[in-house]
């Protein structure tokens, strides 16, 4: 019986990863991956492993999505620029950009 | 480019585990434990008196990693610290000094803060006894400190103060584990203490004491961290100046382009 | 005796102590006498590592079940050569730091940086190198991000990010290590992978050398170096430069040669040095950025001295030893004066240095002096070390070697065009004739660095007396 | 008949794989530590099923309870470590990330030269 839990939870967890890698918005790909993490704290629990589950469900689960969640906040201007063309976006840092690399990768 | 790089790369990656996985990585339903696991059931409880033997892997039979493991977190949250001090402030000042989360919110962490203190430390003094222990206990003080902040109680933490307990708490840690020194074989982090009844509150030796050091110092440091990123630091750095290719911007001591050269 | 632990004891604790009383007075005052300390017990360990490695319990449980430590004679010669030049550099850095910004935290991170490079010599465990290898990562992170300009920030960056991929790979390594060997400790583990079949000690062996390559710039994951060698402080470019990554070169040969003994990397590691060597210093001859210079140069001097170790003889490694001593004084003393360039000309690229030798006279002749040990001019240490290399791939024989001893000399006289490209800029004409010398702490730091170069060939028959068991340590396990 | 532990194997090996395809093909620098994050989830899954035999029982002693067969309680000490570490990294990754845009105003890695690799 645990196997098949094991297995539909399993496939769950490749699901997760493969939608937070593929998701087009930045915010659910962070939520896929505390979801994630959370599925894997329940696997934890049914491999016997009570300890690592708690401390991946507290650790990995809750605090890395609010540094995540802190880091979207702090780039969020970022994020309208993130679906756009690859040329607008060149336009509007480029003076930035050759800010930093004119002379340090000479 | 780039994702052909990758499809290529972890292509062969797969291609070579998926050739070694049949023959190696899986027995089919192991019935029997063949590392050293099964020594350390056996001797735990001679060894530390813990009733967790995950407990007593982590804080005694692998304690040097535990301080370690410590340790990286007491330099995440230095670096989150130097780094943060240069962030700007156009965000945070808008999203949570001035924003004070609603009613709910306000009245829901007022009502709920002491409940997770106290699992908090209860997780973190049954260490030996139940799962938990230290790091998720920490974590959860920790997290009752950030419903604070969230809920606008206390915008600013008192960073001082959270410095000073990480470095009292690393310091016991050590000083816990030099407590071994004056044991008979003379080595750090010996269990020295006595060892009490097995499964009881009291027990373990100095397992207690330094899973309270270990939480003292995950929860002081994961507040840092978070207490940091959340803050509107003062913003000091002069605006970036997009203008100035980086080869005349000296880069004299420090992070500082309006400081004098000597 | 006091107990080896202290090694890793001792600037943890400073650390934490700088940190509650968060005190600039206090913090350069543990940070030099931290260093000071643990040289002098590393000097009264040496007569008897030297005889027989010193095995250290912890928490009193042994081997297998526990994390066993040992201070062997290589453990002692690598941890004084780190607690020498982390103490010369902290000195350096009292005057080249004075005005930068969190200095408390600065000497913190580097009394961490020590514990690491300490607890990754002793350490006999592989997750426990795993945990050292972190701690060593994280603090050259922050280091190098310690300027917090674009390029800083933009070089941390990828540093973190290749260096997590290598602690992904190393942890595979080490899941593949307890799966076989069901134990930790490194003596088990060679044991059982010498039974293992040998598809899985092939893959656990490349997934070790490139996790923790990473940190030691091995040929294929080295495009993290320049950028973020050039990037920081000097002082912090000297520590990453003149220790770190020699420090996790040996560690990563020494395991390679003894848990992963089953498998014979040697020829694999021949062709990445001798690849490095020659990246490093083509992409080195091109750079007009003194510091993205000196980065390259270390890349193809870690090379060269990974195809010494890698000839598997005792000549070779005791050659490699000596060459890394060298690279040690002349790269840490390289990266200090050119950071003092840096300070007095605001610029970091080599033609607006013209005339410099008049302004700062004595920095420039010590620059000089380390720049021709770095290439290996006759009388200097830097010669002596490079001829050992050479005449040890000589004794050796076989294409490979041959190959190697032309890789090499091709190298140096590539070396050699740069180098002196730089000195004749120093010491070009120039109207500015103002004195300008470096403060004497960092003068002081820089001369003994130098000597060490300079006369490191009179040390020589001292050495020769120690580096057989010190080499010894390389291949095998103590 | 599949064990758990296959499962679980091929699990972890997929998540591992999954987050490096990510970095090395992302280019947002948020994508690539979330990246990081599935790898290092798929780490800590390998690890705690190294230790897993079928029927274990939970590492704990308690009362009144007999001694059976239990999980390696090893490889579980060793993933609380390597969560804890992987935390500390992201955290470190997070603030750079938000300096480089705070400096560059950009988090995409083909407008930042330096992350070009």
């Amino acid at each position: 019986m645990t196997t098949w839990i094991v297995l539909a939870v399993s496939l769950l967890l490749i699901l997760m990863a493969l939608a937070a890698i593929f998701s087009r918005s930045l915010a659910s790909a962070i939520i896929l991956l505390s979801t994630l993490s959370l599925f894997t704290a329940l696997l934890f629990v049914l491999v016997a492993a009570p300890d690592v589950a708690i401390t991946e469900a507290a650790i990995g689960s809750a605090l890395t999505t609010v540094v995540f969640v802190l880091a979207l906040y702090r780039t969020r201007n970022a994020l309208a620029a993130d679906g756009k063309s690859a040329k607008n976006a060149a336009d509007e840092s480029s003076v930035a950009l050759r800010s930093s690399s004119e002379g340090t990768n000479a | 480019m780039r994702k052909l790089a990758g499809i290529l790369l972890i292509g062969g990656l797969v291609f070579y585990m998926a050739s070694l996985v049949p023959a190696l990585f899986m027995p089919s339903a192991r019935t029997s434990l063949d590392s050293i696991g099964t020594p350390i059931i056996e001797s735990s409880e001679r060894v530390s008196g813990s009733a967790n033997v995950v407990t007593a892997i982590v804080v005694q039979y692998r304690g040097l990693d535990t301080l370690g493991e410590v340790t990286v977190l007491f330099l995440s949250a230095l670096g989150v610290a130097i780094l943060a001090s240069g962030l700007r402030d156009d965000v945070f000042s808008s999203m949570f000094a001035q924003d004070d989360g609603g009613f709910i919110l306000q009245a829901g962490g007022r009502f709920l803060f002491p409940f997770i203190i106290l699992i908090g430390v209860y997780i973190i003094l049954h260490g030996h006894l139940s799962p938990g222990g230290g790091f998720p206990g920490g974590v959860l003080i920790a997290t009752a400190l950030f419903i604070l902040i969230l809920t606008g109680e206390s915008s600013h933490m008192p960073h001082r103060l959270l410095n000073v307990l990480e470095g009292i708490a690393g310091l016991g840690f050590i000083g816990l584990g030099a407590l071994g020194f004056m044991g008979t074989e003379q080595s750090f982090l010996t269990n020295v203490l006595p060892k009490g009844e097995y499964m009881t509150l009291f027990s373990a030796g100095f397992i207690p004491f330094i899973y309270a050091m270990v939480g003292m110092k995950v929860a002081s440091e994961l507040t840092t961290v978070v207490a940091t990123l959340t803050e509107a630091p003062v913003n000091t750095e002069a605006p970036v100046n997009t203008e100035a290719p980086v080869n005349t911007e000296a880069p004299v001591h420090g992070s500082t382009k309006e400081k004098g050269r000597p | 005796m006091v107990s080896p632990m202290l090694f890793i004891i001792a600037p943890l604790a400073a650390a934490f102590v700088m940190i509650i009383f968060n005190n600039r007075g206090l913090a350069i005052a543990l940070s030099l006498l931290t260093p000071l300390g643990l040289a002098l017990l590393g000097l009264s360990w040496l007569p008897l590592t030297l005889v027989q490695a010193q095995p250290i319990l912890v928490a009193s449980i042994p081997a297998p079940l526990g994390i066993p430590l040992s201070l062997d004679a290589l453990g002692t010669g690598m941890a004084l050569l780190v607690a020498a030049s982390a103490l010369l550099v902290v000195l350096y850095s009292t005057v080249y730091m004075q005005h930068g910004h969190k200095q408390v935290s600065y000497y913190a991170v580097v009394m961490l940086l020590l514990t690491a490079s300490f607890g990754l010599v002793l350490t006999r465990d592989i997750f426990n190198l795993f945990v050292f290898f972190e701690i060593l990562c994280i603090s050259s992170y922050i280091l190098v991000s310690w300027e917090q300009d674009g390029a800083a920030l933009e070089a941390s960056f990828k540093y973190m990010v290749l260096g997590s991929i290598g602690s992904t790979f190393l942890l595979v390594a080490i899941a593949l290590a307890y799966r076989v060997a069901g134990s930790l400790d490194m003596a088990s583990v060679a044991t059982a992978f010498a039974a293992a079949p040998r598809g899985y000690v092939v893959l656990a062996s490349v997934m070790f050398l490139f996790g923790i390559g990473v940190e030691a710039a091995i040929f294929p994951v080295n495009t993290w170096l320049p950028d973020a060698h050039s990037s920081a402080p000097s002082s912090v470019s000297a520590l990453l430069s003149g220790f770190v990554i020699e420090l996790a070169l040996v560690i990563t040969f020494r395991v390679l040669s003894t848990v992963f003994a089953a498998v014979n990397m040697l020829p694999v590691l021949q062709v990445l040095a001798l690849a490095g060597v020659l990246v490093g210093e083509f992409s080195a001859f091109g750079q007009k950025d003194l510091k993205r210079m000196l980065a390259y140069s270390s890349i193809s001097q870690i090379g060269i001295m990974l195809f010494a170790f890698s000839l598997g003889t005792p000549t070779g490694a005791q050659a490699g030893l000596s060459h890394l001593l060298m690279h040690a004084g002349a790269k840490s003393a390289l990266f200090l004066i050119a950071g003092y360039f840096i300070v007095r000309t605001g610029s970091r690229l080599i033609e607006d240095y013209q005339g410099l030798g008049r302004r700062m006279p004595v920095s420039a002749a010590l620059f000089g002096l380390a720049a021709l040990s770095l290439v290996g001019a006759p009388p200097l240490f830097g010669f002596f070390t490079k001829f050992q290399i050479l005449s040890a791939a000589a004794d050796m024989g076989g294409v490979m070697a041959w190959f190697g001893i032309a890789v090499i000399l091709f190298g140096t006289v590539l070396e050699a065009i740069y180098l002196f490209r730089v000195i004749r800029v120093l010491f070009g004409s120039s109207e500015q004739t103002a004195r300008a010398e470096m403060e004497w702490p960092a003068l002081t730091a820089v001369a003994l660095f130098t000597a060490l170069v300079v006369f490191g060939a009179l040390l020589l028959p001292t050495l020769s007396s120690m580096i057989g068991p010190i080499a010894d340590g390389l291949s095998t396990l103590h | 008949m599949i064990s758990t532990a296959q499962i679980l194997y091929v699990t972890s090996f997929a998540l591992i794989l999954i987050g490096l395809y990510a970095v090395v093909t992302q280019r947002n620098l948020i994508r690539i530590v979330i990246g990081l994050n599935v790898s290092d989830v798929g780490i800590n899954l390998l690890l705690v099923t190294l230790g897993f035999i079928d029927g274990g029982k939970v590492p704990i002693f308690a009362p009144g309870q007999a001694a059976g067969l239990m999980v390696d309680p090893v490889p579980q000490a060793l993933v609380l470590t390597s969560i804890v570490i992987g935390f500390g990294v992201t955290a470190l990754m997070l603030t750079l990330v938000m300096r480089i845009y705070a400096h560059h105003g950009t988090i995409d890695a083909s407008r930042l030269r330096g992350l070009k690799w």
